[in-house]
């Protein structure tokens, strides 16, 4: 029996669209997106695009609108005003798992590792997309399900050895270090084989060798040709690995180009870092 | 490192703990094929009751304890599948497998119905909605004189029968209900560790899952929440399709809030983490009945409801106190941790 | 440590709760009678009535010397209300207890619970549920001594159609098993009273306020009113009706006027027209004139339970003991062997069978292998209020 | 439907809609601050019927038969906080809900062993009269009823909104931590809460009892018509908890009264449901508020 009820909507673009999706078209484009709780708003018309294969890096203090604006880029949030465009396709009133299925994924601050589930079945869980194993064809373990079951335990296990942590397959998301968390979550995003990457402050709670091998993780993945969106607020360690910087402030985008440029910006440093240096910002 | 991946080329066994639930699974199979050879039938016939229980409460654990949703109406599933059955049976004259297959069907289908619309909310206000759903069930079987026979009940129900066994007969009622109870174990096991069962698990936020991290990895958990809440519906269905045939008369306030709360009761006591809780929960209240039945009389002496009344409540507040993970965080506990196998080779 | 030991206790709750169940019967030396009746849940006020009359009256019997000789056991367990649970009473006193007679069920849905599970053990069964709409259900085993609600609706639309000239009436029926035996029978026995239903209206058990139904009622041409039910808001009904100014003759069951509720409600019920309700000798024994034949023998029972229980019996407690009567007067004739179970239960049904012209306390009992049922003549009385008391009405 | 049925069935509306309400409240009380859902409220109210009509039977007058029963059924919900749900303060929500289901039970057999199973009633409070309103008919209770709700609400309203002890108690569920910080005991405002939640249950036990009579097994009923009062209005705020006891009540009386075949128990419920799933937060909560 074939269990998928899942609506075919607009969210799925024809083959010939997507095909002329070229390189050189932006990957991901928001275009004034306004957001606000109740009276507070938290994001003012921002707009910005990241080029396919680009690591953006976009900072701001806490409370800059961020996150939110990651959540409405993964449908977390329904989007209030403005448009998201994803490869040419609109993200407007698509339900996240839809997004996410577009190739579409995110890294959350506080990861959200399943502590119910052994490491690997989180990377395990990460490659849902990449089978349609039902209800039924897994309660009665017919040959097809558990040839699903092997494929994606392969694929999660690559996923694992990418970030190094293979030797963890067995254990609980709950005893590894943070660090170690993060990477587990940066593998079970990876399963699902995204093409965007939205990490939301990767590198907060890391010690300095786990930042430098995420540094390393990410150039991989960047060369691998996936685009990579991180939200941060601590500033110096980014400045190596973006190939564009965003700044934003109070929900606004009050500077946007490349590393080097917004270390000279004087909008930047006078607004958002209060006149001191970014170097000296470091947590 | 490459050792480990070497290692690991295969889903390890452990990871599922296939090995220890096969086990579990046969002896399990065994103890229950075996005890009616040394039980008198008034034992068998607490087993068979025990046995509904359990497909009904496996069902609840498919939904709050992998799906994290919570239902306090799973009884009007249960009486949906008994008058399903019983009025395809009297009233149409259909093969009693034949209803049971059908009712299944259609209380999946109002199931789904129900869950598409029901799952836009979250949290205990499910538990309202289903209250209300049960309470709905309860004065429909009870106003539809017609076909269901009203508050009076609906008798003459058929036997299933097979093989030249009806479900007259004690002993055939209670291979039947054990034998799909251990089934349903196997398929809700099976489920636990499979792409299914861990977007279930995933979206459970009352067991370290997250709904968000869920939805970014791909997962539809709307469609998966109203999954589990069929599946339950329909484990429920089918014990009360053959609680109908076994019994043959059915009366709606079996299918009352009481039992919906019992069930739930038995999930929490046995153990949401695992379909096992199921077994564990429906024998521990079970067990505790019987024992009340048996031993109040003799400590107390002649009319001895109120009394087993007090008793069943404090037993069941000092339960849930001790035990809030219920009894199969025990087995747990016992049974030795899993080691990483890479670290073996 | 506490923690290990709440552990410990819960798993051997388990295996203790299946050993026991497999302890070994003890030998049969007496008539044992066994009774899984409401203790509690909704209704325990039921089961627990009818409990009191039979256990005075197996008491009774054995001060007396038993039957033939051998004493009586009563052994009782609650079915909480629930129809599941009251099968697994009958099951666990026919297999473990070994009972040579049961007696179950206080309302019809938990009474007939035990139908199969009595026919297929072959055990006789009475069963205590008050309405006949399941009489042909019964079996060869299950015997129901009570009568049927046709005697009440006839003697009441009797009253409503020869006494006081009515000929459209209004029910109010309780949304329960007890209503339905109205919903069903008093359309079809109306119309040969020339009697016509104009409104009906139901309640739920429970249900605080009946205006709306009673403004309903009020609004159409009714001229009095049947109200059918054995919960509270069903006297309450007639409370609020009265309040309500509707001032019809009002038609009641049994339960309406029992003690309690004639406690509760005597001033609304005798305000007039009084209420009238067909019910049990029990309740207004001092009243029947001394040529009446039952009197004497409700002066007997009365005295013995106001002795034992303090408090003047009611027609539930009467019912209750009746049946122990009724199994006495089988027991008798049947002769049986007590430690021959199988055969003492197949005599005791075929005595069951061949009552004749059995005269209790409220009821007339004549059974044939065919009727375990029809033959039950109710000796009820039409009863009313005045003065705080129930007047009987002759 | 013509003016008299009309108007009857508003007056009976407003009257289930009252005590539906007043059920309600208790579930706020608790809910608003342990955030636990309390099944064992039915049960408060019949113990506070149940320990007034004794009360009263036995000679005392009214007042200080409801004041007597109020202080018995408040420890009871003392006891209930201090023996079963503050051990049990870490366990999960759903735990902690069948706890009061044992709770409830164990209370239940209680009363049957204590005051048997017969029914106990009382007069309307101080014997007051039934009013005739053009051809529609208000019994003696029901001012009674819909007074004493209005007071209650309106108590709650100036207790939670006003006082130091009320905002205090709004805090420990609002941000627990917050209010740990402020120096507020979490535990002594649950423990007052369950005292608050039992008392106000003794008093509607009291108010309908003149009704409805009551006896050791009529909490349930009770209960489950409270909860569901309690979930169509939006639990979390008092004016959504006496809006939907009273869209609950009306709806009762209006299928009761026009109804028929008895269908009308279940049409509330299934017009709840509707309620609930398309405004998902009760009728007067907004939605971002859960």
């Amino acid at each position: 029996m074939k269990v998928n009820f899942v609506r075919m909507k607009s969210a799925v673009m024809p083959k010939q669209e997507r095909e002329r999706d070229t390189l050189h078209t932006p990957l991901l484009k928001v275009r004034n997106v306004s957001m606000a709780f109740g009276v507070l708003a938290v994001l003012k018309r921002v707009s910005f695009s990241v080029p396919r294969g680009n690591i953006l890096v976009m900072i701001g203090p806490n409370g800059a609108g961020k996150t939110t604006l990651l959540k409405l880029i993964s449908g977390l949030l329904p989007l209030q005003e403005g448009e998201i465009w994803f490869k040419q396709q609109r993200l407007s009133r698509i339900a996240p798992h839809r997004i996410s299925s577009l190739g579409i994924t995110q890294l959350f601050q506080d990861i959200q590792l399943f502590s119910n589930m052994s490491v690997i079945e989180n990377v395990m869980v990460g490659c849902h997309l990449r089978a349609k194993t039902g209800f039924m064809r897994s309660g009665l373990r017919l040959p097809s399900a558990r040839a699903d079951e092997q494929s994606i335990f392969e694929v999660a296990m690559s996923k694992l050895s990418l970030v190094g942590l293979e030797q963890k397959a067995l254990a609980n998301p709950s005893s590894l270090s943070w660090g170690q968390q993060k990477l587990v979550g940066l593998a079970r995003a990876l399963a699902t084989g995204a093409e965007l990457l939205l990490l939301d402050e990767p590198y907060s709670g890391l010690l300095t060798d786990e930042v430098d091998k995420l540094n390393k993780l990410i150039f991989e993945l960047q060369r691998q040709g996936i685009t990579i969106l991180i939200v941060e607020h601590l500033t110096d360690i980014l400045m190596g690995i973006a190939n564009q910087v965003i700044v934003l402030d109070y929900g606004e985008k009050i500077a946007e180009g490349t590393p080097a440029e917004i270390q000279q910006n004087k909008q930047v440093i006078d607004a958002y870092l209060g006149g001191g240096s970014l170097e000296s910002e470091r947590g | 490192m490459l050792v480990g991946v070497k290692a690991l080329k295969e889903i390890p066994r452990k990871v599922t703990s296939a090995n220890l639930q096969s086990l579990a699974i046969a002896l399990s199979a065994i103890v229950l094929l075996t005890i009616p050879l040394g039980a008198g039938p008034y034992p068998i016939t607490v087993m068979v009751d025990m046995g509904f229980y359990t497909i009904i409460t496996m069902g609840i654990i498919l939904l709050m304890g992998f799906a994290g949703q919570i239902s306090l109406g799973h009884a009007a599933f249960f009486g949906c599948g008994a008058y399903a059955s019983g009025v395809l049976t009297t009233q149409y004259h259909l093969s009693p497998w034949l209803a049971l297959f059908l009712a299944a069907i259609f209380t999946g289908g109002i199931a789904t119905i129900i869950g598409r619309f029901m799952f836009r909310l979250r949290g205990l206000i499910l538990a309202g909605v289903t209250l209300a759903l049960n309470l709905v069930f309860f004065h429909l079987v009870s106003s539809l004189v017609g076909l269901t026979g009203g508050a009076m009940g609906m008798m003459n129900i058929p036997p299933l029968s097979l093989g030249g066994f009806t479900s007259q007969n004690l002993l055939f009622n209670y291979y039947l209900v054990w034998i799909i109870a251990i089934l349903l174990l196997v398929f809700s096991l099976n489920l636990a560790n499979s792409r299914a069962g861990r977007a279930l698990r995933s979206m459970n936020v009352h067991a370290g899952g997250s709904e968000d991290a869920a939805q970014v990895l791909g997962i539809d958990i709307m469609k998966y929440k109203v999954w589990a809440f069929v599946l339950s519906a329909v484990y429920a269905s089918i014990a009360g399709s053959i609680y109908a045939h076994y019994t043959r008369i059915i009366e709606p306030g079996t299918f009352f809030v009481p039992l919906s709360a019992l069930v739930v009761i038995m999930a929490i006591l046995g153990g949401m983490a695992s379909p096992w809780g199921a077994f564990l929960g429906a024998g521990l209240i079970i067990g505790l009945r019987e024992l009340l039945r048996e031993s109040m009389p003799v400590l107390v002496g002649g009319v001895t409801g109120s009394y087993e009344l007090i008793a069943y409540g404090i037993i069941l507040v000092v339960a849930l106190l001790f035990l809030p993970q219920g009894l199969i965080s025990i087995v747990h506990k016992a049974v030795p941790k899993k080691r990483a196998i890479v670290n073996e080779s | 440590m506490s923690r290990k030991i709440i552990i410990v206790l819960m798993v051997a709750i388990c295996l203790i709760g299946g050993l026991v169940s497999c302890k070994k019967p003890e030998p049969v030396a007496s008539y044992k009678i066994g009774t899984a009746v409401a203790q509690s849940g909704k209704y325990a006020g039921l089961g627990l009535q009818s409990l009191d009359g039979m256990q005075l009256i197996v008491d009774e019997i054995n001060k007396t010397g038993g039957i033939n000789g051998i004493p009586l056991e009563l052994v009782v367990y609650d079915d909480k209300s629930e129809a599941t649970e009251a099968a697994l009473g009958a099951k666990k006193l026919i297999e473990v207890d070994k009972v040579h007679a049961l007696v179950e069920g206080t309302v019809t849905a938990l009474g007939m619970s035990v139908v199969t599970v009595a026919n297929e053990a072959k055990v006789p069964t009475l069963i205590l549920s008050g309405t006949a709409l399941l009489d042909d259900q019964l079996g060869d085993w299950v015997f129901r001594p009570m009568g049927s609600e046709v005697d009440y609706i006839l003697h009441n639309l009797n009253y409503l159609s020869q006494d006081l000239g009515i000929s459209k009436y209004a029910s109010l029926l309780e949304n329960s098993g007890y209503g339905q035996g109205g919903k069903v029978f008093l359309p079809q026995l109306s119309p040969s009273y020339n009697m016509t239903i104009v409104v009906e209206q139901y309640f739920d058990p429970g249900a605080s306020d009946l205006t709306p139904q009673l403004t309903n009622i009020k609004n159409s041409e009714a001229q009095a009113i049947f109200i059918w039910g054995s919960s509270p808001t069903a006297s309450m009904a007639v409370k609020q009706a009265r309040e309500m100014g509707i001032l019809l003759p009002i038609i009641a069951t049994p339960p309406q006027v029992s003690p309690g509720m004639v406690e509760a409600f005597g001033q609304y019920y005798e305000m007039a027209p009084s209420l009238v309700a067909l019910t049990c000798k029990i309740d207004i024994w001092q009243q029947l004139p001394e040529d009446d034949p039952d009197k004497a023998m409700y002066r007997e029972f009365n005295q013995l339970f106001t002795e034992r229980y303090d408090h003047p019996p009611a027609m539930w407690n009467v019912l209750g003991a009746q049946l122990i009567m009724f199994i006495e007067d089988g027991l008798k004739r049947a002769g049986a062997d007590p430690a021959n179970l199988e055969e003492a239960r197949g005599k005791l049904r075929d005595a069951f069978e061949t009552t004749k012209e059995l005269d209790l306390l409220a009821a007339v009992y004549t059974m044939s292998p065919e009727d375990h049922y029809g033959g039950v003549r109710n000796k009820m009385v039409l009863v009313t209020f005045k003065d705080g008391e129930m007047v009987y009405l002759p | 439907m013509n003016f008299s049925v009309a108007l009857q069935i508003l007056i009976s509306g407003l009257n289930l809609g009252c005590i539906y309400a007043a059920l309600g409240l208790g579930f706020f009380v608790v809910y608003s601050v342990t955030r636990v859902f309390n099944l064992a409220q039915g049960e408060f109210v019949m113990l506070g019927g149940m320990l007034t009509a004794s009360f009263y039977t036995m000679g005392i007058p009214l007042i200080p038969s409801i004041l007597l029963a109020v202080i018995i059924t408040a420890l009871a919900g003392a006891g209930l906080y201090r023996f079963i749900m503050y051990p049990a303060r870490k366990s999960s929500g759903v735990t902690k809900v069948f706890l009061t289901v044992g709770f409830a039970l164990a209370i239940e057999g209680i009363a049957l062993r204590v005051w048997g199973w017969e029914f106990r009633s009382l007069p309307a409070f101080f014997n007051s009269p039934s009013i005739q309103l053009w051809e529609a008919t208000i019994f003696g209770q029901t001012p009674w009823v819909i007074g004493v709700t209005l007071l209650m609400v309106i108590g709650l309203f100036f207790f939670f909104g006003r006082t130091i002890q009320g905002k205090a108690l709004r805090a420990c569920a609002d941000e627990p931590l917050g209010a740990r910080m402020m120096g507020i005991s979490i535990e002594r405002m649950a423990l007052f809460s369950f005292i608050l939640a039992a008392g106000l249950g003794a008093v509607v036990g009291a108010l309908i009892t003149p009704l409805t009579m009551t006896s050791y097994s009529v909490g349930w009923p009770l209960t489950i018509k409270g909860v569901l009062a309690a979930f169509v209005g939006g639990i979390t705020r008092a004016e959504g908890v006496i809006l939907g006891g009273l869209v609950f009540g009306m709806i009762e009386a209006i299928t009761a009264g026009l109804i028929p075949g008895g269908y009308h128990n279940a049409i509330a419920p299934g017009i709840l449901i509707l309620v609930l799933l398309f405004r998902r937060h009760g009728l007067l909560v907004t939605a971002g508020r859960e």
